[in-house]
């Protein structure tokens, strides 16, 4: 009687815990899960072909650890009992092998995806690579779009299957720029100039955030990622160039200092040093120099 | 002695050892970071317009000298000879006290030039590499001149000798220090 | 005037720097309380020679272990009370409601939850078991250097002491556990919380390296009579691996710590973002040491899940050598890995995937010990008492957890995953059910031999469902989170996204957690008051195999009254197979004295701590000078050891055989 | 180390003959890396090779004739921790360089931004 109580027990608290499961997990996005870009559908690739790969092994562990747990339980006598029995050269080797093999093939993996995957990279494709340089402040994202002359915060749009080429800096502590569904993150570090090529495959918007702490202002350093048609980029960038508010390098100055959760805001025109001056501000007069007497 | 003792000082001098071991790979984060910072002059002077070589020749001379001197003394800790002992560990104090006073002088020339550990990165790893070497260095002397007040209280006994041991451990050490802060910070830093 | 010597005496130290909001005063009130109880009740049961005399002067490694272990308790109450704190303001704080911490405190909060978990619970648990069971498993009278080992818990005790400080007087580092700068530097912490954090670590660190040296010094130099390295525990490998890592790693914290220090007090540019500093290079070293300090921590409990499954299997550990090998291996690789911490900073790819793969083939030689314990197990008479209990649970949730580790391993899959709520189910899944799941084990195997009874098993076992499933509420919530895009150590998120229902889940599993800890009070008091029907009356309570079963229990201050002989691996297993033998003959034991310098130099350490972080010069060098002074006092007092006679040990042994019979 | 198991006589003799082979190596070792450098005996790359190897040659020798390594029976743990630690400072400081060297190489500005950017300010009267 207890036994099935137990039973039934179980019972509902297994279709509980699925019921909640559906509850919290129906209709959200598992932002990593649903690419809508290149680089984020060949990660996911990656994740699950590197998950079949883990589960050969955790299965049987699982399997193998519960099954030996049990069948050699102390109450049961039946069981065979071999006291001094410490070793055995081929289940040793066997286990020493399999991991082996499994993680040489993984290595050839990581080694591939690295280079297949390395932010720097630029992304083949036949279209011209969008420009966009990213500064993070204290705490909002400023984007720069040297070619189209404008700027926005916490806000960026580019055309969809045309590879982007974020440009990344930071005049701030360190961050680093994540737009999940359409790739991995780097670090925007001050003096520093990272790269993060992307590129969208479908329109849409997108959740960008900071992956790293940086202060108090941290948890509202987040920006919506927009990805259009290239006529709708343009349609936006002549919108935004009809505005009135320009990013002089004083403006600049005053839009660094810090603030939290800023809405985007959108720039007609910008000085076009703002970039290599923010750089600049961190890096060693002496190299500036050195490339003076160069010239 | 006796064979507890013997087997006292093998123990004592081998964790020395391995706290030696240990303070080695301290110095060898200092020299990672020197070597990374060597060129972040940030518009400040480099090595090779600060560091006057034959002034560190000297501290490099005085300080091996002094780890010389300090075997001796370690030799004559063998031999029984208090005497001699104390006349060897008061040569390796006034060595090691004379570079220490050159070290001071040096940073003081530096820092009244403007060119202190604020100046730049690579200034602060210099004055960090070199001045840990030089702390390490006081606590040795320091180290002596307790160490030599008790050993003319209390003579060449067990304890006397195992400390005179570790003494001349540490100073060896210190003296491997400064070869590759002398060869890496100075003689390449001068390049 | 005024002013000047108010500077003088107190540097920036003001009354405002007591003023505390609502949820930092319950903090405050909390400890103020626990301590003014616990001085209350030693004055009022006349307590205080007692405490001093048999405890805090002590040099026995045993009487060491045991405050180490009730140091790191009471910080896990206070850790998982931190806890309590995130996932609550993390459960509420979504869309317009804002939580209940500002975001500074639930940042403070976040770093005093990691540096408190990782340096104050996980190695003082560590450090206390190693201290109980290290010379007993060798067969050692004691450690290498007793004196130094006092020396190592006292600083241990004054890190503790400053880290909890903070939240009295000032505040604590709201920058991460591992305080990356530029965050970490003047122009954007100016406040002493870093300086705080900076001090704690570095006083707490240094206790830790010199127990390093001396442990390792232990195991090589002292081990008894037959006992060559093939012959010892692996439990003793473990820890062997874990101090040597101890050894090379913790230097690199050191120097680390103390160039931050150097940039915040002395102006100087190592890590500053401007002035020719480089701030990577700070992430550089101090992951030199993280991730070693990973395997420092895991070591010793793979160590005592090793001996938890042949004991409690009746078996011989299988595959012993490839378990030496596998040990070996992985204290080798340990430090080829750590660039995987920041595979997102952009180094190139070459440089990404060497780290990568190195971190991959770290899973070899895991998975190896894995399936040598499960063949320890094969063929075997299993008993599941706690101890195989938690050795189950850790098997399920390293190995989730592991696979979780090799994913992130490449670094493309990294990209996406780093610094999300992936990452922190991932790291917080090896270390509570690898390093916590096998501290409890051991504490709980070894708790007879140090006490003289045993644990009560059932309170124990509820105590293990409630941490097993409040851990798995806790983090599978977060492994999702992660997926969903959710970063780490936000204090805040919109509506929209539709996190808020799965943070809360994890709040219920940290609360169900909170259970877990109150069943192991409950244990600990339960088994106490009834503990005369649990007593160890033949010092071997679980039929063990290694030495430290071979002692009475509780094991008498110069553990053992003649030196074992060791003829096998599973030294005390053979003792017992062996027929008896003549009745030994005693001789005198010299053993150290008590002695309270200890605690004096580690005062003198943390007025240093204190007057850095404070800029009070005075006391700074009061404490440099006073700690300096009670180390040359030490070093002339030549009587530092007391005498067992042969009588007395005769007679102990003669009472625990009466004892055994009854 | 502790000298003191052999007789005492010839330890002392062979003892004040190794730490002066040792003090004399050491002083020809610190004498030749200085000269390299003051009087250009070498150029260039070969030269920090020289002084380098001249420094891990003396420390060599130092190991060997002040510490006594491996010259005295029951050392072998001690050389153990020696590679141990030599193995570990190896790959700090050379792990460190290849990494902050990648970092940088990658992150710092192509000459050609820093020309751009130079001109710019130029412009400006800089």
């Amino acid at each position: 009687m207890r036994a099935k109580n137990k039973r039934l027990l179980t019972g509902l608290v297994a279709v509980g815990i699925v019921a909640l499961a559906v509850v919290l997990l129906r209709g959200h996005t598992f932002a990593v899960l649903a690419p809508r870009g290149t680089i984020a559908a060949q990660q996911r690739g990656l994740m699950i072909a590197a998950s079949v790969l883990m589960l050969v092994v955790v299965i049987p562990v699982f399997a193998l650890t519960f099954g030996i747990a049990w069948r050699y339980r102390a109450s049961n006598e039946k069981a065979k009992y071999t006291p001094e029995w410490d070793h055995n050269i081929v289940a040793e080797t066997i286990w020493w092998a399999i991991p082996m093999v499994l993680i040489t093939f993984l290595s050839i993996i990581t080694w591939q995806s690295s280079h297949r995957l390395d932010p720097f990279r630029p992304i083949a494709s036949t279209v011209k690579p969008l420009k966009i340089q990213v500064v993070a402040l204290q705490w909002k994202w400023l984007f720069l779009y040297p070619d189209q002359g404008i700027a926005s915060v916490n806000y960026v749009q580019f055309p969809k299957d045309r590879p982007v080429d974020f440009e990344i800096t930071s005049d701030a502590p360190m961050n680093s720029f994540w737009i999940p569904q359409l790739g991995g993150q780097i670090y925007a570090m001050s003096g520093m100039s990272t790269h993060l090529n992307l590129m969208a495959s479908q329109t849409g918007m997108y959740q960008g955030s900071s992956a790293n702490l940086s202060g108090d202002g941290f948890s509202g350093m987040k920006f919506k990622a927009e990805a259009t048609t290239n006529d709708n980029f343009a349609n936006w960038v002549s919108g935004v160039k009809q505005g009135t508010t320009q990013l002089s390098n004083f403006e600049y100055d005053k839009l660094a200092r810090p603030s939290k959760d800023v809405q985007p805001m959108y720039y007609a025109s910008k000085d076009s040093d703002i970039y290599d001056r923010v750089l600049a501000k961190y890096m060693d007069p002496s190299d500036l120099k050195m490339e003076m007497q160069h010239e | 002695m006796s064979l507890k003792q013997t087997a006292d000082i093998e123990k004592v001098s081998f964790g020395f050892w391995v706290y030696l071991m240990t303070d080695l790979v301290l110095f060898a984060t200092l020299f990672a970071t020197f070597a990374v910072l060597r060129n972040n002059t940030f518009g400040g002077p480099g090595g090779h317009e600060l560091f006057k070589l034959p002034y560190v020749l000297t501290e490099t001379l005085l300080l091996l000298t002094s780890s010389y001197t300090s075997g001796l003394m370690l030799l004559s800790a063998h031999r029984g000879k208090k005497q001699a002992v104390l006349f060897w560990l008061g040569v390796t104090f006034l060595l090691g006290a004379a570079f220490v006073g050159m070290e001071l002088s040096e940073f003081h020339h530096l820092a009244v030039e403007g060119n202190s550990w604020r100046r730049s990165g690579f200034l602060s790893a210099f004055f960090t590499l070199v001045g840990t070497h030089g702390l390490h260095i006081t606590v040795g002397l320091l180290w002596m001149a307790v160490l030599g007040f008790q050993l003319a209280k209390k003579g060449l006994v067990h304890s006397t000798i195992k400390r005179l041991t570790l003494l001349s451990l540490f100073w060896h050490f210190l003296d491997i220090v400064w070869i590759f802060i002398f060869t890496i910070v100075y003689l390449k830093g001068t390049l | 005037m005024n002013n000047l010597a108010a500077n003088w005496l107190l540097g920036r130290l003001t009354l405002g720097d007591f003023k505390h909001d609502l949820i930092q005063m319950g903090g405050v009130l909390a400890m103020v309380f626990g301590v003014l109880a616990v001085i209350a009740g030693m004055t009022y049961f006349k307590k205080w020679r007692w405490l001093w005399d048999n405890w805090l002067t002590s040099l026995d490694p045993k009487k060491i272990g045991i405050m180490y272990i009730a140091v790191a308790f009471v910080m896990l109450l206070r850790g998982i009370g931190d806890a309590t704190l995130l996932r609550t303001q993390q459960a509420l704080s979504s869309g317009t409601n804002h939580g209940i911490l500002p975001s500074d405190q639930f940042q403070q909060i976040f770093s005093a939850h990691g540096t408190i978990m990782i340096f104050f619970v996980a190695m003082g648990l560590m450090f206390g078991l190693i201290n109980l069971v290290v010379p007993l498993m060798i067969g050692a009278r004691d450690v290498a250097f007793p004196f130094l080992n006092s020396v190592s818990f006292w600083l241990f005790a004054a890190g503790m002491v400053l880290v909890n400080l903070s939240l009295i007087v000032g505040q604590f580092a709201a920058t991460g556990w591992l305080a990356y700068p530029p965050l970490s530097e003047l122009a954007y912490s100016p406040g002493v919380g870093v300086d705080y954090w900076i001090w704690a670590l570095q006083i707490a660190g240094i206790g830790s390296l010199l127990s390093g040296v001396n442990f390792f010094v232990t195991i090589i130099k002292m081990r008894a009579p037959g006992m060559n390295l093939m012959r010892m525990p692996i439990f003793i490998w473990s820890v062997l691996g874990s101090m040597s890592l101890v050894m090379f790693a913790f230097p690199i914290l050191t120097a680390t710590l103390t160039m931050l220090a150097l940039d915040r007090t002395l102006g100087m540019h190592f890590f500053t973002s401007v002035g020719g500093g480089d701030p990577m290079m700070y992430i550089n070293l101090i992951w030199a040491w993280g991730h070693p300090e990973v395997y420092i921590l895991v070591l010793p409990a793979f160590g005592i899940y090793s001996e938890v499954v042949a004991t409690y299997s009746r078996k011989r550990l299988f595959g012993y050598t490839s378990m030496v090998w596998a040990l070996a291996s992985i204290v080798a690789l340990s430090f080829l890995v750590w660039l995987h911490h920041f595979f997102t900073m952009g180094a190139g790819a070459n440089v990404n995937a060497f780290f990568g793969i190195m971190t991959a083939v770290i899973a070899i030689p895991t998975g190896v010990k894995v399936f040598n314990w499960l063949f320890t197990m094969f063929r075997g008479r299993i008993t599941f008492a706690t101890p195989m209990l938690w050795f189950l649970g850790f098997i399920v949730t390293f190995t989730i957890g592991g696979a979780a580790g090799v994913l992130m391993s490449i670094p493309a899959i990294d990209f996406q995953v780093h610094n999300s709520l992936f990452l922190v189910a991932h790291f917080h899944t090896m270390i509570v059910g690898g390093v916590v799941f096998g501290y409890f084990a051991g504490f709980t195997y070894w708790f007879p031999k140090i006490f003289g009874f045993r644990l009560n098993e059932r309170l124990g076992t509820y105590a293990f469902r409630c941490w097993l499933i409040g851990f798995t509420l806790a983090f599978t919530p977060l492994y999702i989170l992660g997926l969903m895009g959710a970063t780490r150590r936000l204090d805040h998120y919109d509506a929209s996204l539709g996190w808020q229902g799965l943070f809360v889940v994890a709040g219920i599993g940290v609360l169900i957690i909170l259970m877990g800890i109150g069943f192991q009070i409950l244990q600990m008091g339960y088994s106490i008051w009834k503990r005369h029907e649990t007593i160890d009356t033949t010092g071997d309570p679980w039929d063990g195999r290694t030495l430290e079963w071979s002692v009475p229990s509780p094991a008498p201050s110069y553990n053992f009254a003649v030196i074992p002989e060791v003829t096998d691996r599973d030294a005390w297993w053979a003792i017992k197979q062996a027929k008896p033998i003549a009745p030994p003959t005693y001789e005198d034991i010299e053993l150290p004295k008590n002695t309270p310098f200890g605690m004096y130099i580690a005062a003198g350490a943390f007025a240093v701590g204190f007057g850095f972080v404070w800029h009070i010069w005075w006391l700074a060098a009061a404490g440099l000078l006073g700690a300096l002074t009670m180390i040359i006092i030490r070093s002339t007092d030549d009587d530092t050891e007391v005498t067992i006679t042969a009588e007395q040990v005769a007679a102990d042994q003669a009472a625990y055989a009466k004892r055994r019979q009854t | 180390m502790g000298a003191t198991h052999v007789t005492k006589a010839t330890t002392e003799q062979s003892s004040l003959a190794t730490y002066t082979t040792g003090f004399i190596l050491s002083l020809v070792l610190t004498l030749g890396a200085y000269f390299s450098v003051t009087q250009h005996l070498f150029n260039g790359s070969i030269l920090v090779v020289a002084i380098v190897s001249m420094a891990l040659l003396q420390f060599f020798v130092q190991l060997f004739f002040f510490l006594h390594l491996g010259r005295e029976k029951g050392t072998r743990w001690n050389l153990i921790l020696v590679s141990f630690m030599m193995t570990v400072v190896l790959i700090v400081v050379f792990g460190s360089l290849w990494i902050m060297h990648n970092l940088d190489y990658h992150m710092q500005l192509t000459p050609e931004e820093q020309d751009n950017y130079m001109q710019i300010q130029n412009q400006k009267g800089f």
